[in-house]
């Protein structure tokens, strides 16, 4: 079935969730008249099904990941497609201060002196990788010690931010996940803007020669066309509610 | 050598055990069909059904296969709505006091999916006290003492029977209708059963029975009551219905011939 | 938030969504054909358990039993090992297709269908079972005579089925992808606007999902008592 | 008043309708039991029967009420397997070709939750083509023919029984097994069913019948067999078990007694 | 795939992994009380709808059958709204505790226990209806009766209830919110494992949980078993 008319995309779900592809895959089908199917999934999951040949292309957000997907020759060429970033949100009282506090290592600590809730993904996703390498900076071991107010969800982006609102816990979110986020309550971004919350996108073909079911030529124009200057602009014009979602970045 | 069989070979054998007594039934019932009439699906099965029963006695209730007796039976024991006509006793509507008095024993006896003893238990407990001695005398009554473990779907049909009469005594009831109740019952059986009808009949508790077996009303019936195609066709003293049946129906019946209307 | 919903699914409704529509023909499509497939199969096996004493037949009696709690997210993840591209039936292109979904439901449906019957229809032989033996009849005779019979129960069996079905999500996400336009239906949708917090979106969706099934049971449950009314009690 | 009724009364009265006549039975069967023992639960309930019977003819088995009756006749029918000893045909064992020949009419007759014709119809259809002609002459002849689309389950006691019984003769079998065939069924219709088992059995159909009604196997049984508490204790030709029977179980059974051991 | 999914859950047994047991137990903890508890209101409500002939029945009865599609993340949904902080029941502080769960799969669960035990009940009580009028047992006696003559084969409807509270994910990974060591259960964790990649793991997982519920499902059949063999028949 190689290079029909459809291709298969692993994706991860603050994409699919954020209504991005809506907005940007009718402009790719009515050009090219290539349907695209995705099926938004945790990122491991993506990964997983990328590697059973399950995908044409994979768009996800755990580079060390599909650096290692692509080691392993299961991906042609991994391309950096664009970026947001992460926010930690909070009930609206900020107990434990975190909207005053200059950088994310001290937002953190913050959280952990005052015992407040946090709610992890711990699903091994992309956020929940970023979520460890930051408590990792600031010697607070969640995993082995398992602090009481850490609550491990072990569930999806949007599962988890319900889960934090009822809980009136802290959680860390990617940005466009909360925007496009209907049950806020009385939740708000209460830190945002450090530069280590860079949260990078990228988009990779998934190799051929391992999976001679993948719609090569078709799969490979729509990463083409993503990371063609026109699309770049597109994307970037992408917004809810009046704010930007994504930031294009591909070289 | 047919027609060795001498009716009187089968009089009743007196039986040895006595149920425990009861108080005098409390009210005698005089029994008020006026103008009963019963329609299932737009068929008539009943109609124009008229009869007075008297508050004691045996009332044996014959007819064809189909004729309407089971039905009958049902409505006098309240528990089947005629489509028209009322049900008296003692000039009054049943109500759900005067029903606890009456029990009735089904063509084919429903048993729980329990023991034999359970079986009577289960209608002495629901009508008040355990009486392990009552339940004890009624299966020995009626010759059950050694199955009263037994799991009661597995007795033998006569065996069933049996039991679902010793169940329909257990309630102590002033009324009794009896469905054919001795159908299946050997003949030394169907005398012990007719002997506990005629002792409880004797003690004032009034009994209306459904049987096909003309030597059996004969023997303990006071009056009978004979259908035929959903109607009365005839009301008579025992005496005299087998003596002389006035309707041509009960006369083929008493024959053993058919009756075509 | 619960009259929002209602409000919505009233909405959603009046203004026929083609998307909506497009997601309920699905739902019912994928869900009608597993129920009828697990009928088939679940009542082939109840009745023929439920016929007659062969030696392991308690055995499988108990194992029907415990498929009962089969997860559907194993369920589907078997289908997916199954047809995954680079599972033994990947050749045939199934996964993320209404057949792939559909497969996954009848393999969920069919024991929960096959314990069930196979209860009432032993229940049923019990009662029949020396007039069958009478009759010699051979099994297929004695299990269509049976199912017959015990049709007015049975239907409650497969209302059961249906519902287990309708409301499904863990097996038809794993092996549908929740993919827009292809393999989206009530349950995954719900499912997707819950994960985005338009929680009266999702009770909206539930609402319409479950007054489909409402429609449903009357339609079939009238056309029961219909039947039953020219009773073969 | 009692006892005017003359056992000569209830002679059978001929059917008019023939059924379609069926090929000669297609094999005389002899049957021979063989030290038939049967026990449930550890609990013998029959034990160390031997029993010859002809080929042909009408023989009834009679026996106290939990005696064995209905168990024995499952044996020999086959759908009970003794716990020791054989059953024989023509000193073969029976096998399902052969037990095609045979039905039987329980003692509490299962009706299928269909109408009455539909009830005949299964049996037909189950043994090869459908013949609604057969099916009408049985109908016309046990009296159902305008209760054809009743369902079955809602007739009376009686028209119940007269239907297990049309569905027994309408796979128009060899031999053929009654259990208390008559028990409700009025007398009339009783008549009529004797007449059936006779003009059947005179062109070769065998029948063994359980009955309580000595009267009717006086008038239509060759042979009597009689059991009592499992085992059989008396095997006569009819007129010598009625003009005088020889256990006294037997004669305690006929006096309407109750025998104990 | 399938392969190591075996051996890994034979090594999870052996190795009595604390956090698998932690799991096992609470899996068993919520499902078992979830069953009880739909038994006590579904048997009741099945005996209730069973045992006579009212007004609005056969709309009730179409009712509850039509609940049998309720996906659970829809009662999910509910119960979260009703206990959520901002929710009618918030002060409860319910959410995201084993009770919830419990709250949640009983709304799940009663109405297939209702539906499938009314229709056994029914079949039952055709056939012992005249002699409990005769007998003018009140309703709550026929009830009683009923169920108790009806157990052997209600027994399968109970196992019905218990596959679906031992399978079902939907409903209590909303209410529960998959908490490790608080509200995780077998199937909330094999949902996360399936999202981690981690298919083997999430098979392991299903495979144990299907051994408890065949262990389950022996023990309450041989119990059955040998009950019935002292055969009321
Ligand atoms: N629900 C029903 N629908 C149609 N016909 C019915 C129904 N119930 C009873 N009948 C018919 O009504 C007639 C009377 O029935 P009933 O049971 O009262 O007869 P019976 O006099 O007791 O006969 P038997 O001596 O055979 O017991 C029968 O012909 C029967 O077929
Ligand atoms: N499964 C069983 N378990 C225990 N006892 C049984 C079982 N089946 C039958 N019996 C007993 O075996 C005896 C013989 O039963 P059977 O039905 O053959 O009697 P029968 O001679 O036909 O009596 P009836 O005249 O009452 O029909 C009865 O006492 C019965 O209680
Ligand atoms: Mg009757
Ligand atoms: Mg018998």
């Amino acid at each position: 079935v190689a290079d029909s008319k459809q291709i298969l995309v692993q994706s991860t779900t603050s994409t699919a969730n954020s209504g991005f592809y809506k907005y940007l895959l009718p402009m790719f089908e009515t050009q090219t008249g290539i349907k695209v199917n995705v099926v938004a999934v945790g990122t491991g999951q993506a990964i997983r099904n990328a590697r059973n040949c399950d995908a044409d292309v994979l768009l996800v957000h755990a580079k060390a990941a599909e650096d290692a997907f692509v080691a392993d020759g299961f991906g042609v060429e991994r391309f950096d497609l664009m970026y947001n970033d992460f926010v930690i949100i909070g009930p609206a009282g900020d107990p434990a201060n975190v909207s005053k506090q200059s950088d994310i290592h001290n937002a953190l600590k913050n959280i952990s002196t005052v015992n407040a809730l946090f709610a992890s993904r711990g699903d091994n996703s992309g956020t929940h990788k970023k979520e460890q390498s930051l408590w990792h900076a600031i010697n607070i071991n969640t995993e082995a010690v398992k602090p009481s107010w850490y609550r491990s969800t072990g569930s999806g982006m949007g599962a988890t931010i319900n889960t934090a609102i009822g809980l009136g816990a802290y959680t860390l979110t990617d940005r466009a996940t909360w925007i496009s986020f209907k049950n806020k309550d009385d939740f708000k971004i209460q830190f945002q803007g450090d530069p280590k919350l860079f949260n990078q996108y990228g988009v990779t073909l998934v190799n051929p020669e391992k999976c001679p079911s993948v719609s090569q030529h078709s799969a490979q124009q729509f990463i083409d066309w993503l990371l063609s200057k026109k699309t770049q602009q597109s994307i970037a014009a992408f917004a809810v509610d009046g704010e930007q979602l994504f930031y294009p970045n591909a070289k | 050598m047919h027609n060795v069989i001498d009716i009187n070979a089968n009089k009743p054998v007196v039986g040895t055990t006595r149920l425990p007594t009861k108080a005098q039934p409390s009210r005698r019932s005089k029994l008020e069909l006026n103008n009963i009439s019963y329609s299932v699906n737009g068929k008539r099965i009943l109609q124009n059904i008229k009869l007075n029963l008297p508050p004691q006695g045996i009332t044996a209730i014959m007819g064809f296969n189909g004729a309407g007796k089971s039905i009958l039976l049902k409505i006098m024991h309240g528990i089947l709505k005629p489509t028209t006509g009322t049900v008296l006793w003692n000039q009054q509507p049943s109500d759900a006091k005067h029903r606890l008095t009456q029990s009735m024993v089904f063509q084919k006896p429903v048993l729980l999916r329990r023991s034999a003893k359970a079986n009577i238990d289960f209608v002495i407990k629901q009508r008040g006290t355990h009486k392990p001695a009552l339940r004890n005398a009624l299966l020995v009554k009626v010759g059950l003492a050694n199955k009263a473990s037994q799991p009661a779907r597995l007795l033998s049909g006569g065996e069933q029977q049996r039991l679902a009469l010793a169940r329909a005594l257990a309630c102590q009831p002033d009324i009794v209708f009896l469905d054919e109740a001795t159908a299946s019952l050997d003949p030394a059986s169907s005398a012990i059963i007719e002997q506990i009808v005629s002792d409880e009949a004797a003690l004032g508790t009034k009994f209306i029975m459904v049987t096909h077996d003309a030597a059996q009303a004969a023997r303990i019936a006071d009056e009978v009551v004979f259908m035929d195609a959903g109607q009365i066709t005839e009301y008579a003293s025992a005496e005299q219905f087998f003596n002389a049946p006035i309707s041509q129906a009960a006369t083929a019946y008493l024959e053993g011939r058919l009756h075509h209307q | 938030m619960q009259e929002s919903a209602i409000n919505l699914a009233v909405q959603l409704i009046i203004s026929a969504n083609p998307d909506l529509f497009e997601i309920i023909g699905l739902s019912l499509r994928v869900s009608l054909s597993s129920v009828v497939l697990s009928l088939v199969f679940g009542l082939s096996l109840g009745a023929f358990l439920a016929t007659d004493h062969f030696r392991g037949r308690q055995l499988i009696n108990v194992l029907i039993n415990a498929l009962m709690s089969m997860p559907p997210v194993v369920v589907g993840l078997f289908v997916y090992l199954a047809i995954s591209r680079s599972g033994p039936l990947g050749w045939l292109g199934l996964l993320y297709t209404p057949t792939a979904m559909i497969i996954a439901q009848t393999m969920l449906i069919t024991p929960l269908v096959a314990a069930l019957s196979r209860q009432v229809i032993e229940d049923l032989y019990n009662e029949y079972r020396e007039q069958f033996l009478s009759l010699q009849l051979t099994r297929p005779q004695r299990m269509k005579a049976l199912l017959w019979d015990a049709r007015y129960s049975l239907l409650t069996v497969a209302l059961a089925g249906l519902g287990r079905a309708l409301s499904e999500v863990g097996a038809v996400i794993i092996v549908g992808g929740n993919i827009e336009h292809l393999t989206r239906v009530m349950t995954t949708a719900i499912a997707l606007e819950t994960s985005k917090g338009d929680l009266a979106l999702a009770l909206a969706l539930g609402l319409i999902l479950l007054s489909l099934a409402l429609l449903i049971n009357i339609l079939l449950s009238s056309l029961n008592i219909s039947a039953r009314r020219q009773a073969y009690a």
